[in-house]
């Protein structure tokens, strides 16, 4: 029998309200895969493309972007401006052809800890059935080998 | 009489090289740009293309190579190196200017540390040349005393027939001659007329531009930003170029472990030569021009007594914004006048 | 590279019971850069954060990771015990095992696996952390409260009476506001001005008191604790210092025939003239645009007539600049316009009012002497209809929201006008009744129930003239039939509105506003005075509709943010925030229009000579929050985020 | 990771393996460290080539390589002592390294200043702010044979006195009465116990008017500073043939080959960093 | 008169005149269909001025030329309407004052090249308008809609093949007249976000990074894709955000100099249907 493959996934969150939503899973003692590793920002508008590249280039099958519900940022609107950010980097990842599933974008609010849960079922499910991101890992491959003679 | 490679018995070489252990490259066609790869077989070569966008220069000095490999542990740093490994090529194909570059950087990477990255290559290598009988606007081989069948970087020079269908061929050294052994059987002997060569007008004294340029008077003359002024600091007619070598040394990777590789760099570019402490020495782009006419046609000649420019024309050919060693050492003909 | 030491908490069995703490601490032992890796069965308790301490100085540690539960709930308290050990606090960063690690995976190889990595991220985070010191910010102990109704007072007085040092700033001539046109106050029934005026006058005699009227802010800069404000002193013509108030000019002034702005249009005033007769301050102004001497060059009486020769036509506005620590913004709210409302034919038939108006009839010290009488003819109306929501909860026409006082207002209209005309009859229009308040709902109700005020459930759907009577048409929607009244004085409650210039003022002062142009406070529930700009406080109607005895809670509620602010010699603000690379800033000003709190500037670069080379951005620490937004704008990541730096996050990622 | 078999030692990009055992802060963000070879064959093979005046790559992997002069002096080759200051990504990393850390050296690389010609002859040194290093070797290498040299004059200013580098060594060589230390720092920089000369190098240079006459003059500092002091080095009569310079430009292989550190025709890694002044005057001004 | 004697004589004036120091324009290149950017500052030289259908590239880059408009006096160049277009997103990002720039517009279409009425950047408002208005509706890019067909795993070799020949020669950036950022961000190695090797994944990182840099501020010039030698229709990347910003924020780049930046201002009901 094969094993299931278990994907690696990176999350980008806002310290207010998403990273709070996680916590609150936790008290909850709500359960989610364990494949999800997050990272914590101050605000989602502190949150760069780069990120989610160098998180693909680190082995990554998915990303994960999440911050506070429109109209909640506590800095104001920090995630209005993340938002037209992801819109175009979302549009541009898949006209590259990263798979949409790979790279997802969530609102996540501190109360939310049931939300965070099952997106993170969801995600880690959906990226289970489309298997390990082998067309970026072979480029990740060839950047530690001897180039071609 | 000469010996004669029929074309079509160049798929034959091909396949005997390469049942012989040898890896076969030749210009050919990928994305719709042209450069030297790896091919199975004579229909992938494309050898009536005047000249290859990218050059040969990339099989023995590639735009990125790993050098080492590094895994940084608590007590100790685990390395391990790259060292391109001997396998046998034969490169079929060049242009006698792309050759003739191999020899220029040749001088460089011999200079006291002899560099195995492209030694190695160089070692493996067996370049066969194919004299030009087509050239184009930007061609300029004549101007810095090369000339279409220039034997010089080449192992094998191959001298194309006037009916088109094969070369008269000639081993310039060992190393050609043993390639030639092995396709003994597919050659022929025969005394086919070669087909004329093109014509490649002489577009510059070059000797009147070196006394120009060893002037120090000159050093410093408005010349230098007039003729860069469009130049735009990309460093596409460097890396185009059949003898430009200079590198960088970069180290990538994650925290843990990585690569350091050997990249291709510019004199173009501005960061070059910046300091640390923010003093730049070539601080404007028509300093780095001039160091790079300077360098070709002055510095390297003086240390190495060769030019570091063979006439290919790539530089002008595709500068964005029509620029080039042409029209500079041009000007600097009139200069002299 | 670093000395870093890592602490794996077991928190009892809530770690320890799924994450193998001992494996984690081995993979950290052998991580390079670690000194040190020890496990403990709680972290925060006093022994285990003695042993932290004890790390730091025995190992003389660069760098802290707690491996334990969420930074949300113990980041303070390891940081705090990092600094005792003398260790920067900014070198300590929470490893999140509990919340998000074992409390939420059921595999124990697994949660470990994870445990690991997250710490592992951390661990080459923090190698990159710099030492920040606090941002200490000093205080000017002087506050700005602008505007000069019921809400400013309020908050000047509670801060002045505090020992704070006020200014307070008021555009028109007196101090006031609308609270001072009103004439009685529900649900008591207290005489406005009564109430009122010993509060101006107290305030304008305050010693800690600075009254600034006829004033304007024209510009605010500068940040919490440091504010730079200029006010423009608009000219009054009238020297303020030689001036008694005797009255003469205003008496003898030949242009008198200009409609009066307290009275809302139901009396004239002269061009010389204080807007009421208790006024604070009570001298005059002139009104420059109606002045005879300004519009045809001659006149002068007021020269004349004046003992002290305080009449100065030269007079020219003249500018402030003020050193201010804390702003309090009660710059109140208008009427809207009701002539958009054809319908109710105000503007064309002179017996339909507004509320403010009514409050004028109503009022002692008003046009009438509070003889409530019709415009038109002075004769008291037998009848009034009172039609409420006039613009409010209307998004067609007038405004969405409700204005919050109007059916108490319209209540006390139907009361006063029984109290004053015992045979008249008043009929009220009305959406629903909104009295949520102590003694309100009871209030209406004596409305109805003592003071015959009629109540019909529906809206107005027509107006006209017949016979000398308003006819008003509407639906009486819980009879389900049209009602018709023949009315002689028709009372519409406005909308309340924010001030047409908010919108405007709100980009002077750099906080938000919605899309009407009432203020925004930073947070609706929790940090309901508070503006996003720290420093800045809300009171009064300027952030929404408000009653008095809201508007006044609200005002001692800012006064009381700004007293805690003054509390202090100086600010301590966490140092998270952003910091430019001017060697490598292009001053393309994204970061400046992206940051949420005008916190970015900009900034000469000059020569020796003070030549102008290049213009970059600069952040100021005083305003920045730390948001991080400015960063990923900019494309040369010339800007950075201290605490959360480019290179501390590469790091993280990369140590995944 | 792929590795092909080398022949060891044919990788001429291959750095050493060093142990910092030792460091110490000089100034804000100047910090000498001291380095020791992890394999003996290395520092055997060092221990052959390193002559006075030679610099090194220092590197972290990760981050990359730096250059710099090698501080010690050839006298004391059992270890290698540098001076930086953080400035750039390696820098960066290097200053935040502790003892104990391992780093790499791969050198060392280019010419070297004829000391054996500088036997019987008086000795000047002008240093400014953080090149004293390379000076520092200099000195060191001559005041450990001290009898094969004249008189010794060090003359060496920084813009203030907390940016003096080596303050302990200052101490030691102001002891010596064998050497005439003389120090200075840029006007405004002085501290009230400032018990030294205050001034910029070339004044103070000429107020000590050292002598020509058999004098061998080491000059090394900031472009701008070695300018005016060799004005100063003229008028006090000092040929341009005796009076010896180091380079400091960028450089990224250090073996002549990667192109960045050319002045006219001259690498500076190979035909460098020591030069005299006549040679450096025969370069192409503008490109320096 | 055509037009290119027009605009050389328009340039004699200016430069007579004294209102401009200087002409940037088009002149003869190294074969007969080149033509090379030329500076003319003298009135006696503006018969090296060229105008006609191969004058493509947009040359509001050469503005920023380190101190060109420090002294405050005038420079004339000649712009289509991208060129334009970029002219005020760079005043918009202030780097330079449309009141320093003389335009001498044209427009090319076919084999017809005709002038364009106006002189300052703000003369040609309503054409860009036109433009903006014309872009919604004009006919999807052969291979971008090809791309846009295929599965995610094919577009991706599509860009590995195509990223793959990238020599980072920064040939892209140098041409672009929106890339004047003092430091680039690859040349920040502090943290190197972008990986400075040549292989596929730095080159992709590169490029991926760039037409977001260029999202709402590239006007489809063509530079890029001209100068590069590796022939990478980078365009294609930079088409896609063009559409992205229009379809979702109706921006389109260069309207006016007091356009904000799309990145750096936002709509609360921006679209967000990708948002979970």
């Amino acid at each position: 029998m094969s094993e299931v493959f278990e994907p690696k996934i990176v999350a980008f969150v806002c310290t207010y309200c998403t990273y709070a939503g996680a916590d609150l899973a936790g008290t909850s003692r709500l359960k989610y895969p364990s494949n999800v590793r997050i990272v914590r920002l101050p605000c989602t508008g502190r949150i760069s493309p780069m990120f989610i590249l160098k998180a693909l280039q680190k082995g990554a099958d998915g990303v994960l972007v999440s911050g506070c519900h429109p109209g909640d940022c506590h800095f104001d609107h920090g995630n209005y401006h993340a938002r037209r950010r992801w819109t175009v980097f979302n549009s541009l990842l898949q006209f590259a052809g990263v798979p949409e599933e790979r790279v997802k974008f969530s609102w996540i609010s501190a109360a939310e800890g049931i939300k965070f849960a099952e997106l993170i079922r969801e995600i880690t499910e959906d990226i289970r059935k489309i298997g390990p991101f082998e067309e970026y890992h072979k480029l990740i491959a060839e950047t530690g080998s001897a180039a071609p003679l | 009489m000469a010996t004669l490679l029929y074309s079509a018995s160049l798929n034959d070489c091909i396949a005997r090289w390469r049942e012989d252990g040898l890896m076969v490259f030749g210009p050919s066609t990928a994305g719709g740009v042209s450069g030297f790869r790896e091919v199975e077989d004579a229909g992938s070569l494309d050898l009536d293309l005047v000249l290859t966008r990218s050059t040969l220069k990339e099989l023995f000095f590639p735009r990125t190579e790993p050098m080492l490999g590094y895994r940084i542990g608590k007590q100790q740093i685990e390395t391990e190196e790259f060292i391109p490994p001997e396998g046998r090529r034969i490169i079929f194909g060049v242009r006698p200017c792309d050759a003739a570059g191999m020899q220029v950087d040749d001088a460089l990477f011999d200079w006291d540390y002899h560099d195995a990255y492209w030694f190695r290559r160089r070692d493996s290598s067996v370049i066969f040349s194919i004299a030009c009988t087509h050239s184009d606007a930007f061609c300029m081989c004549t101007s810095l005393g090369l000339a279409p069948d220039s034997t010089k970087g080449s192992d094998v020079l191959l001298r194309p027939l006037a009916a088109g269908n094969g070369w008269k061929v000639e081993a310039l050294t060992e190393r050609g001659e043993n390639a030639l052994s092995s396709i003994s059987s597919l050659l022929k002997e025969g005394g086919d007329a070669p087909a004329p060569l093109t014509d490649v007008p002489v577009k510059f004294d070059l000797e009147a531009c070196r006394r120009w340029l060893a002037d120090p008077e000159n050093f410093e003359s408005r010349f230098w930003k007039e003729i860069s002024e469009r130049c735009i600091g990309c460093g596409s007619c460097t890396y185009l170029c059949p003898t430009c070598h200079c590198f960088d040394i970069q180290d990538e990777g994650d925290t843990y472990q990585g690569v350091r590789r050997k990249n291709w760099d510019s004199c173009s570019f501005s960061l070059f030569t910046m300091h640390t402490s923010g003093h730049n020495p070539r601080a404007t782009q028509s300093a780095r021009w001039r160091q790079r006419i300077m360098h070709k046609f002055n510095y390297f000649s003086l240390k190495f007594n060769v030019n570091s420019c063979t006439g290919c024309g790539r530089c002008t050919r595709e500068c964005p914004v029509d620029m080039g060693v042409t029209e500079t050492l041009q000007a600097i003909s009139t200069l002299q006048r | 590279m670093a000395k870093i030491g890592v602490f794996v908490c077991h928190c009892g069995e809530n770690i320890a019971a799924k994450v193998d703490c001992t494996k984690l601490k081995a993979a950290m032992e052998s991580h390079p850069g670690v000194s040190i890796a020890t496990e403990y069965k709680y972290f925060c308790s006093d022994p285990g954060q003695e042993s932290i301490k004890k790390a730091i100085v025995e190992q003389g540690l660069t760098g802290v990771i707690v491996a334990a539960c969420s930074p949300r709930m113990h980041e303070a308290t390891f940081r705090k015990a990092c600094a005792a050990a003398g260790l920067n606090p900014y070198l300590c960063e929470i490893a999140n095992i509990r919340e998000q690690c074992s409390w939420v995976h059921s595999d124990g190889d697994e949660a470990t696996e994870k445990a690991i990595e997250i710490t592992r991220s951390l661990v080459e985070k923090v190698k990159r952390n710099n030492e920040l010191q606090p941002i200490l910010v000093p205080v000017t102990k002087r506050a700005l409260v602008i505007g000069g109704g019921i809400a400013g007072i309020q908050a000047a007085l509670d801060i002045a009476n505090a020992g704070g040092e006020v200014v307070l700033v008021e555009r028109e001539a007196s101090l006031g506001g609308h609270m001072a046109q009103l004439s009685e106050t529900f649900p008591t029934l207290d005489c406005s001005q009564c109430i009122m005026t010993p509060r101006m006058v107290e305030a304008a005699q305050h010693p800690n008191i600075r009254l600034l009227t006829y004033a304007e802010i024209e510009k605010v800069e500068g940040f919490i604790g440091n504010f730079h404000v200029r006010v423009k002193m608009k000219a009054r013509y009238v020297d303020m210092q030689a001036c008694t108030g005797c009255g003469d000019c205003i008496q003898k002034c030949p242009q008198k025939k200009i409609s009066g702005e307290f009275d809302c249009g139901l009396a004239n005033r002269p061009a010389i003239y204080t807007p009421f007769a208790q006024a604070v301050p009570n001298k005059p102004v002139i009104d420059s645009r109606h002045c005879t001497y300004f519009k045809n060059g001659k006149c002068k009486v007021c020269v004349k007539v004046c003992q002290t020769n305080a009449i100065n036509f030269d007079m020219q506005d003249e500018y402030l600049d003020l050193e201010i620590g804390a702003i309090v913004v009660a710059t109140g709210f208008q009427i809207q316009d009701t002539s958009l409302y054809g319908e109710y034919g105000y503007g064309r038939y002179p017996d339909v009012v507004t509320g403010l108006q009514f409050e004028r009839l109503a009022s002692a010290s008003g046009p009438t002497g509070g003889r409530i009488a019709r415009p038109s003819d002075g004769k008291e109306p037998e009848t009034v209809v009172f039609i409420q929501c006039a613009g409010s909860r209307d998004p067609s026409k007038g405004v969405s929201y409700c204005s919050k006082i109007c059916c108490m207002y319209t209540a006390k209209h139907a009361m006063l006008y029984a109290h004053k005309n015992h045979h008249g009859t008043s009929r009220v229009f009305y959406m629903d009744i909104r009295a949520a308040g102590k003694g309100y709902d009871e209030f209406t109700r004596r409305a109805i129930e003592e003071d015959g005020a009629g109540y019909i459930r529906g809206r107005v759907s027509k107006l006209w003239q017949e016979n000398g009577k308003l006819m008003v048409r509407g639906v009486d929607t819980l009879l389900g039939k049209p009602v018709e009244v023949p009315a002689d004085m028709v009372v519409l409650a406005t909308a309340m509105v924010p001030q047409p210039d908010a919108k405007e003022f709100a980009k002077t002062l750099g906080i938000g506003c919605d899309e009407y142009g009432f203020f925004n406070e930073a947070h609706m529930k929790l940090r309901p005075v508070e503006t996003a700009t720290a420093g800045i406080f809300l009171a009064g109607a300027c952030q929404s509709p408000k009653d008095i005895p809201d508007s006044v809670a609200q005002a001692s509620a800012a006064a009381s943010k700004v007293l805690a602010l003054f509390s202090r010699e100086k600010l301590e603000r966490e140092p998270i925030i952003a910091m430019n690379n001017e060697a490598t800033c292009s001053g393309c000003w994204g970061c400046v229009l992206a940051c949420p709190y005008n916190a970015i500037e900009k900034k000469d670069i000059t020569d020796r000579a003070g030549n102008l080379i290049r213009r970059v951005a600069s952040v100021n620490p005083g305003l920045c929050q730390g948001c991080g937004t400015c960063v990923t704008f900019c494309r040369s990541n010339s800007i950075d985020l201290a605490g959360f730096t480019e290179k501390q996050i590469f790091a993280a990622v990369m140590g995944l | 990771m792929t590795a092909h078999n080398t022949t060891s030692g044919e990788n001429i990009y291959r750095p050493a393996v060093m142990n910092i055992v030792a460091t110490r802060d000089e100034a804000p963000g100047v910090r000498t460290m001291r380095l020791e070879f992890q394999d003996p064959l290395e520092l055997e093979k060092f221990k052959q080539a390193y002559r006075t005046g030679m610099f090194g790559l220092y590197g972290i992997y990760g981050e990359g390589e730096s250059t710099f002069c090698v501080a010690s002096p050839e006298t004391r080759n059992d270890y290698i002592e540098c001076t930086f200051r953080k400035s750039g990504r390696v820098t960066a990393a290097l200053a935040s390294a502790e003892i104990g850390d391992l780093m790499t050296f791969r050198g060392p690389y280019g010419n070297r200043f004829p000391i054996e010609e500088f036997h019987g002859k008086n000795l000047l040194f002008i240093a400014g702010g953080i090149a004293l290093p390379p000076t520092r070797s200099v000195i060191w290498s001559c005041l450990d044979q001290r009898d094969k040299f004249g008189k010794i004059t060090i003359v060496y200013g920084a813009r203030t006195v907390a940016d003096l580098v080596y303050k302990q060594e200052l101490e030691e060589w102001e002891k010596r009465d064998d050497v005439e230390l003389v120090l200075t720092v840029d006007p405004g920089g002085e501290t009230p116990d400032w018990k030294h000369r205050v001034g910029f190098v070339p004044t103070i240079l000429e107020e000590a008017a050292p002598a020509a006459g058999n004098c061998v003059a080491v000059l090394c500092g900031p472009p701008i500073m070695i300018k005016f002091t060799l004005a100063s080095l003229k008028k006090l009569g000092f040929e341009e043939e005796n009076v010896y310079t180091t380079l400091e430009n960028r450089m990224k292989c250090g073996i002549g080959k990667c192109g960045r550190c050319n002045v006219g025709s001259v690498y500076v890694c190979k035909e460098g960093p020591v030069f005299t002044a006549a040679e450096v005057s025969a370069m192409p001004q503008a490109d320096l | 008169m055509s037009i290119q004697e027009h605009y050389r004589s328009r340039a004699k004036e200016l430069l007579s005149s004294g209102t401009v120091k200087m002409v940037i324009g088009y002149g003869t290149g190294s074969t007969p269909d080149r033509r090379r950017p030329v500076f003319i500052t003298s009135p006696d030289e503006t018969d090296r001025l060229v105008l006609d259908k191969a004058c493509r590239t947009n040359l509001s880059g050469y503005l920023l030329r380190e101190g060109l408009l420090s002294d405050q006096k005038q420079v004339a160049v000649f712009f289509n309407l991208d060129g334009v277009r970029s002219l005020n997103i760079l005043a918009a990002e202030s780097q330079l004052e449309t009141a320093q720039v003389l335009v001498l517009g044209f427009r090319i279409e076919g084999e017809e090249v005709t002038a364009l009425q106006g002189e300052r950047a703000a003369d040609f408002k309503s054409l860009i308008a036109a433009a903006k208005e014309q872009r919604k509706s004009q006919p999807p890019h052969e291979l971008q809609e090809k791309l846009e067909a295929m599965t995610p795993k094919e577009r991706f070799s599509f860009w590995e093949a195509e990223f793959s020949r990238c020599i980072k020669c920064y040939a892209c950036r140098q041409a672009c007249p929106m890339c004047w950022c003092r430091r680039c961000v690859v040349d920040n190695n502090q943290p190197q976000w972008v990986n400075t090797s040549s292989h596929t994944l730095g080159n992709l990182e590169w490029n991926l990074l760039r037409a977001f840099h260029l999202a709402g501020r590239c006007v489809e010039c063509g530079n890029c894709s001209r100068a590069c030698p590796a022939d990478i229709p980078l365009h294609l990347l930079n088409r896609r955000m063009s559409d992205e910003v229009q379809g979702s924020f109706d921006h389109y780049p260069g309207m006016d100099e007091a356009q904000e930046p799309v990145l750096a201002s936002f709509r609360k009901d921006d679209p967000e249907t990708f948002i979970l």
